[in-house]
Order: structure tokens, then C-alpha cells, then sequence
């Protein structure tokens, strides 16, 4: 198996969709990884998107998550407050798959800012739709590239919560299972029963010199 | 449990079948108990009404139910429409609460204490009314069309059903009509449930009589004042239910026995929608 | 001008319907004196039913405010759920027509019992959306048979509010107009800035001593 | 003021007029501000922004935006999506907030004190986090078709734009083309907003590119990976305005300027929805 980081992304997050009946797709990876994932692993997959898509048939890969092509053919369309509040909310969605800029090992996800909030070295995206998916999907799984940059010791922000807050909260009783894995072009990696993040699967060449290299703290073991 | 659907698409169907069943002790959710409640109610299934408006549309009581809540063998959980809907808005939104701008001044929350009230964070001394969240065990709703995998598409009046549905553990759709699944991915506008989120289809022609179905067929609004001096009196309500639910194996009995003339009376003249185009885009 | 009890109320309540262009209406005579209102004083009126029918046209008298032909030529139908947080509570109605079993000299209206709530001698239909079209129309016409019984002192129940509870409270801030009108066959009645209700007109045919044999309190007169 | 549509519908035309007027210290709200707020920003009309998601979809950043809050001449106002949506829920339903579950354990309440918490009266200690109504002054929506009633129609993704007209004191709606009104009382279920809801109707044909109108005209997916350089550099971005915007004297002059290619381009192969019946009752 051999692949650009990209490729190698897509298809560990595809393999995560396996036998999965709903997933709330983000745009770009994770979009791509819930294509493939309805072609190969999970036939019956419904793609649901925020744009207020339930069961999509894209006839191309989109560039947005409200593309006209996500439409046409699906299997029903909603208004945006039917579709967080009645199925996200809701608690009808299995995955949610997420991106971010950051990450710690509680799986607390940033993508509104690096430096502080109200003075920021850059500017991110912001929410969207992902500080509701990460706490109301039955389980999150995170598409994104790995560096010292991204897996942080302390998150410059949390916009999406993990399994507990830095400053010690933990997870409202009401929420969803939270992170469930994450996904790098390094290795695939899962939280213990504590909430920490630990590594379970390498990616092909990659060893643990190159996950140390790239991470912001020393990440627990768990290989298989 | 409910039967939703207001005065469109009201499941007489899963009704009757319930009563066959001899189903006793149930709690029944519904914002007008309609006739299909009377009927149950008569039958001895419920134990409870959770309800907004109890009567006849046009018409005047149902008597079955009043003679129960009278006698006081039937508990009421009561509301207004707004508040039912917000109970199964708040279910289907796994929220506690419904907030809306009603019931002050009336004296609906002193009959039930299930009405409170939560205070504005941006308005000192503003206090709105929250009802709290509804979740049947089944909800029932009746529709127009479904494909095979259970996507569910109505056109009219939706009322509170794809809310009723969505907060229930369980979904049944009773539809007129199974249609290919490319008949309901080439409007996906006209889905009120995707098969997702709905537990079992079945297909009942005519399922909603005495109520209606949108460019299927008419209320049967002779039925529904047929229906006053039948429920008033106990043994003609009991002889009913005995000759058109208990005395017929299924619906398709009870169409039979309703007979050609009728259905063909309730068929409106067509009157199409006509196309829009979502465009191929590749 | 002559006609039966109904007929006079019927014309009364279109008649305040003079240049409305939203009204939310109810089942019976609310719904014919609207349909009137539309064909003469009213031509602009939008009919707009609780099931979820707005601009309605209907093609027959309809039997129920949820009838097949409200909805066939409607210029838009919607979910209760957007209907009432949307157009009554978000203060797009004008007019909201009321019927009622009992009223009293605030305008107060029940439809939910005759005798205590527990024990009830009768039990009428309850509220519907009447208590929510009380507290968010701008204005509220109340079409009703007078007699001592549904003129009263003291109303058994108040199911829809009116300009002041029997134990004293007022208003909310928040809520619409109130009652501004009522209509029965032998009179019509409006509301003093104190917010009690007043005698306005006399049917035709009727006289003082007719008001005064169907009301339960010594009605205010305030005659043109 | 809002100009709302979720990736569909993005008014466009009106963004561009708003430039050419010389509008100053708006404050604009939207769920995803676009290349519209963009080119607002970047034209100097724009104080604050109220917002859930800042970036060019699939693209990138928003340059122009990100250059007014890194260098501190732009107030923002930020929300998750459902937030955004809330706050639109609950100023179009009169109501002080609307309660979502959401934010618990994010930082997001501490950047924006406006979201608030209430408790339950119905289970002790469960807290439900809420947004404040948002009422803009005006709401403008892109859409597929009205009639002269002011009754507009659009299927595809919906978004937020009913929310987002009712909330707001006054709404434009900006349309493909204009119907007879029969074509529209023909199917009432696609009526997005009822003509008593609308301040006004404009007829702009591609008033929404380069976003699209579901069977209309596509995406112009080049057109938004082009902007990145564009609004990358400040000086390209005035010349782009001044060609595109300034320079034009309104849509028809920006289509002119667009070509007959590219429009064409656009325009996707049919995929009619096909027809229900409603049923003609009388």
C-alpha cells in the first residue's frame, strides 16, 4: 500500500466508515473519505451534509459542501435548523468527521485561531458546524495533518471540546462519544478510557521517530 | 405512543389495527384526538390523552371521550397546539424544553404543572413559558408515498409530523403508495422523513379514511357528522367498532366493505403541481 | 338589513375585517366571516389556518380548518411548528378570530370546561392554538352566542387571556393587542382603554333589555 | 443586515450594489460570509461582522476579511453554525433567545459573551446553552422565482433564508425570474416566504453568481479558487472592484462583462422534479 499523504488519509478514514448508516461530512478529506467509503466499505452509507443534504449521490467530488451536484439525487433536502436540531442534535448521526489546525491529547480541536482570540497571529475558519458535531455525533473521527504545529500541548483555542476542557471540565453528560480517532498521514490514533489520546496504527513508513518528530508531547503507546 | 397528523393523513389504519390487537393501557399523544382517539378510547385501549383541541372538526364532541373523562376513567395531560408541537420539537431536538411566547394569563398551567417557566439571560424580570420534551415510544404517521428504503414524501399539510416522528423511538409510515426510489431522488424537497429515521413502511391504500390524503382522495366529511350520534351512544359505538374494525381482518376489508361507490365519490379531479428542474450538474 | 342569528354575526365579524390583509382564522364562523371579508371589504385578506395554510382560496366552504381544498391554490403551506413560531408568535397576524363558550369582562375566554377542571359538568374542546392567537395576534375579534351562561361574571376556565386575569394580573409586555372585538347575534362589544368590555352597536332588532337579559354583569354601554 | 444563503443563493447582485451605493459601517451578519463580504469588506462598507464560518469554501481564506480583524479595523461576533441559525430561529419567532446543545467545554462563550446559559425546570442541574434573537434591519435572499404577489419560491438547499427574512424588519428577495401566480398556487409546498412577508421583489437573472441557482446556472468553482489571488493582494482586489463592481452600472452590465460563454458554461443538463397532484376538491 502506497499513496501521497492525502490518498493515505482518506482511505484509514474510509476504513473508519465501515458498516456506518450516517456520517456528517466536512468538506474537503472528509468529503472525499465518505465518497469512497460508500463505494467500498459501507454501501449504505448516507452521506449528510450541513448544507442541509441527507443521502447524497454526488455525480462529481464537490468543492463545497453545497454543491448543486450533492442535490440533484438525493434522497432528501432540509432547512439547516431541521437538520442540526432534529438530526444532529438529535442524536441520529453516527460519525461526524471533522478537520482542524490543532489538536491536543484530549482531542479538544482548534480552528478558530492561532495566538490569542482577540489578537491572532492567524485568523482560522472558525466553528462552523464542528463544535456541534463534536458534541453531538455518537462518535468524531478527525481527518488532519500532523506537525509540531498541529499536535499541541495547549490548543490556542478550543472550538470543538474533547474529552475534557484544559482547565479540567469534562464532557457534558448530554454529549455524544466525542473523539473516537485520529487520523494523520503519520498513524491512526484512539483515546483511552481516560480521554488521552494514544497511538494504535503507524502509517505505511512511517516509525516512531517520525511520530515523535511531529508531535507536541510524548504520545502514549497502544500499538496493536 | 402517536397517531400524528393534523386533520390530513391521520392513520385510521394502525388505529383499528390496534384495536383488533386488544391493545390496553396505552398513553396517547395527539394534538386533536380525532375520531381515530374516540375510537381507540371506546375500544378501551388508552389510559391517557396528552392533547391540545378535543372535539369533532366542524362537527361538535367526541363523546366516546368525554363519556371516559367524565366517568374519570381517562387522564388528560393538556396543552395548547403550540405546546404540543413544541413537546415534540424539544423530543426530536433531544432538547429538555420548548420555549414559546404563551400561556400567561391563562389558566392552563395551573391545570398542568408540567408548563413552566424559564427566565431571559438578556432580559431581566422576562420570563418565557417551556414545555417540556415529548418522546413516544412509536409514533404512526401516514403519508403519501415511500420507496423501499423508507424515504417518506408528503405533499399539503405536513402539520407536526416529521417533528412527531423524529422524536419517537420507533417510526412507522403507513403510505398509499410504494413508488421507485428515482421517483423520490428526483424531488428530494417533497421528503418529510429519509429512510434513516424511519423504523418500518407499510403500504395502505386509503389508510387515512375518514380523513384525507392530498390528490388521493377527499375528506369524508359525511362520516365525520355521521360519526356524532353514532359515538353518543354507547352500544351504537360498540356495534360500530364491532362491524367495521373488529368484525374485518384488515383495511382491506374495511375498504371492501365500504364499497367501490364511496371511494369513488372522495377522488378529487387532478390538479398537478407541475415540474421544477434541480439540472444535472457532472 | 336582516338575517338569522348567524348571518348577523357573520357580517358583524367581516365587517372588522375591512382592510386586513393577515388573518388567522378559526373553524365555523370565524372561517365564513373571513371568506366573506375576502369577497367584499377585505379583497388584499390573507386566510391563514392553524394546520399550516396560508392565502388560502378556498373552492367550498371548508368543514375543517385542515381541508383538502384550503391547501389546493393556497399560495403557501408550511409546518404548525413554522406557522405558529413564525407567523402568529412572530407578529405577522393582524387579526385572530376566536370563538368562545364563556367570555367575561376582560375579554377573558374559555373553551376548556364548564365547572371545575378536575370535575368537569362539561368538557369542551380546549385551547387549540386559541391561547397562543390571544397573546400574539395584533388584534383579536371573538365571534360568540350570547346568553347569561356564555356572558358571565366570572368564566370557569381562562384558556385564552384577555386584557386582565380575574385574579388581577395583567398583560405581558411581549403579547399582542387582546380583544378588541366581540360579536354575537345581539350586539357588538368593544373594549374601554381600562380594558373592560363595552356595548358599541345593537344588532338590529335588538334592545337594552335584550342585553341586559343575556349578560351576567351590567355591561358598560359606550353607543355611537 | 443579512444577505443569506447557504453556499446556494448568495446574493451576489446585491452585495455589489450595496458597493457601488458607498454604504459605510454595516454591520453584516451570516452564517459563511463569502466572497460577498469579501468584496464588502474589502470596499470599506462593513463595521462588524456577525458570522459562524469565515473562509472561501474549498478554497481557503478570506484575505480581505482576515486582513481587517488581523489588523484590528473589522469587530466580529462569532457563533458555531447552529448558533447562527438560533439566533435567526429565535428573532423570527419573537422570541429572547433559542436554546441549542452546544458550547459546553468549548472556548467559544468566553470569546462571546452573548452566549448564555439557562437552566432546566425540568431536571436539576442540567444547563441548556443559548443565543440571543438576531433582528436584522434588512434581510436580502436570492431565489428561484416569485410572482407579482411577492410570494417566493425556491427548492434545493434552503439554508437558513426563511429564518433570515422573517427575523428581519424589511426582506428583499432578489429572483431568477418572475411566475404567474398560478404557477406558484399550483404547489404551495415549495413557497420559501408568502408575498405578506416580503418588503420587495428585484428580477436580477445570475443575481447569484458565482454561487448558483439549483437548475439554473452551477457553481463558478473557478471563479472562487481565482479570487484567492485576487484577494490576496490589496491593490488587485480595488482593480477587480473597479472592473467588476464600480465600473459596471448594475447586473446586466457585470452579465455583459461575464460573456455568453461563460454563462453558458454554467448551465446544467435538465432534471425535472416531475409532478404530484394536489387534487382540484370543489
Amino acid at each position: 500500500m502506497s499513496g501521497t499523504p492525502d490518498e493515505l488519509m482518506v482511505a484509514a478514514a474510509a476504513a473508519e466508515l465501515a458498516g456506518v448508516r450516517t456520517v456528517f461530512v466536512g468538506i474537503g478529506l472528509p468529503n472525499a473519505a465518505a465518497i469512497l467509503a460508500r463505494r467500498t466499505v459501507a454501501p449504505d452509507l448516507e452521506l449528510i451534509y450541513e448544507s442541509g443534504v441527507i443521502g447524497a449521490r454526488p455525480s462529481r467530488l464537490p468543492d463545497s459542501i453545497g454543491d448543486p451536484a450533492l442535490v440533484s439525487g438525493a434522497t432528501a433536502t432540509m432547512s439547516m435548523h431541521d437538520l442540526f436540531a432534529y438530526f444532529l442534535q438529535g442524536g441520529r448521526i453516527e460519525v461526524g468527521l471533522l478537520g482542524a489546525a490543532q489538536v491536543d491529547r484530549w482531542g479538544n480541536l482548534n480552528t478558530t485561531v492561532i495566538g490569542p482570540y482577540a489578537n491572532p497571529a492567524v485568523r482560522l475558519p472558525g466553528s462552523g458546524g464542528a463544535c456541534e458535531i463534536a458534541l453531538n455525533a455518537a462518535r468524531v473521527v478527525v481527518v488532519m495533518s500532523q506537525s509540531p504545529r498541529s499536535f499541541v500541548e495547549h490548543v490556542d483555542f478550543v472550538t470543538s471540546p474533547g474529552h475534557r476542557h484544559p482547565d479540567g471540565r469534562s464532557r457534558p453528560a448530554w454529549a455524544g462519544g466525542g473523539p473516537d480517532t485520529v487520523i494523520t498521514q503519520l498513524g491512526v490514533y484512539r483515546f483511552g478510557t481516560d480521554g488521552e489520546m494514544q497511538l494504535t496504527a503507524l502509517q505505511p513508513g512511517v516509525d516512531q521517530a517520525d511520530i515523535d518528530a511531529a508531535s507536541g508531547w510524548p504520545i502514549r503507546r497502544a500499538l496493536a | 405512543m402517536a397517531i400524528e397528523g393534523f386533520t390530513h393523513l391521520i392513520c385510521f389504519a394502525a388505529g383499528h389495527e390496534i384495536i383488533r390487537q386488544g391493545r390496553r393501557d396505552l398513553t396517547l399523544a395527539r394534538l386533536t384526538p380525532d375520531l381515530v382517539y374516540d375510537q381507540m378510547v371506546a375500544a378501551g385501549c388508552a389510559r391517557k390523552l396528552i392533547f391540545s383541541w378535543l372535539g369533532n372538526p366542524g362537527v361538535g364532541s367526541l363523546h366516546a371521550v368525554r363519556r371516559a373523562i367524565e366517568g374519570g376513567g381517562l387522564e388528560l395531560e393538556e396543552y395548547s397546539h403550540f405546546g404540543m408541537v413544541g413537546r415534540y420539537v424539544a423530543g426530536a431536538a433531544h432538547l429538555p424544553f420548548y420555549p414559546l411566547r404563551s400561556y400567561a394569563g391563562s389558566d392552563l398551567p395551573a391545570a398542568n404543572p408540567l408548563i413552566q417557566w424559564v427566565a431571559s439571560p438578556y432580559a431581566p424580570g422576562d420570563e418565557v413559558a417551556v414545555v417540556p420534551a415529548l418522546n413516544p415510544n412509536v409514533t404512526i404517521i401516514h403519508a403519501q408515498r415511500a420507496d423501499t428504503e423508507g424515504n417518506v414524501q408528503v405533499w399539503g399539510l405536513v402539520g407536526v409530523q416529521r417533528e412527531a416522528a423524529l422524536a419517537a423511538e420507533r417510526v412507522i409510515a403507513v403510505v398509499e403508495e410504494l413508488v421507485e426510489t428515482e421517483v423520490i431522488r428526483a424531488d428530494p424537497d417533497r421528503t418529510l422523513l429519509p429512510g434513516v429515521a424511519v423504523t418500518a413502511v407499510c403500504v395502505e391504500p386509503y389508510g387515512a379514511h375518514p380523513s384525507f390524503a392530498q390528490g388521493y382522495y377527499d375528506r369524508d366529511n359525511a362520516f365525520y357528522r355521521a360519526w356524532d350520534p353514532i359515538s353518543r351512544d354507547p352500544a351504537q359505538l360498540d356495534a360500530w367498532l364491532e362491524e367495521w374494525v373488529r368484525g374485518v381482518p384488515d383495511r382491506a376489508g374495511y375498504l371492501e366493505k365500504l364499497g367501490p361507490e364511496t371511494v369513488a365519490a372522495l377522488k378529487p379531479k387532478p390538479r398537478p403541481s407541475g415540474s421544477v428542474d434541480y439540472g444535472e450538474y457532472s
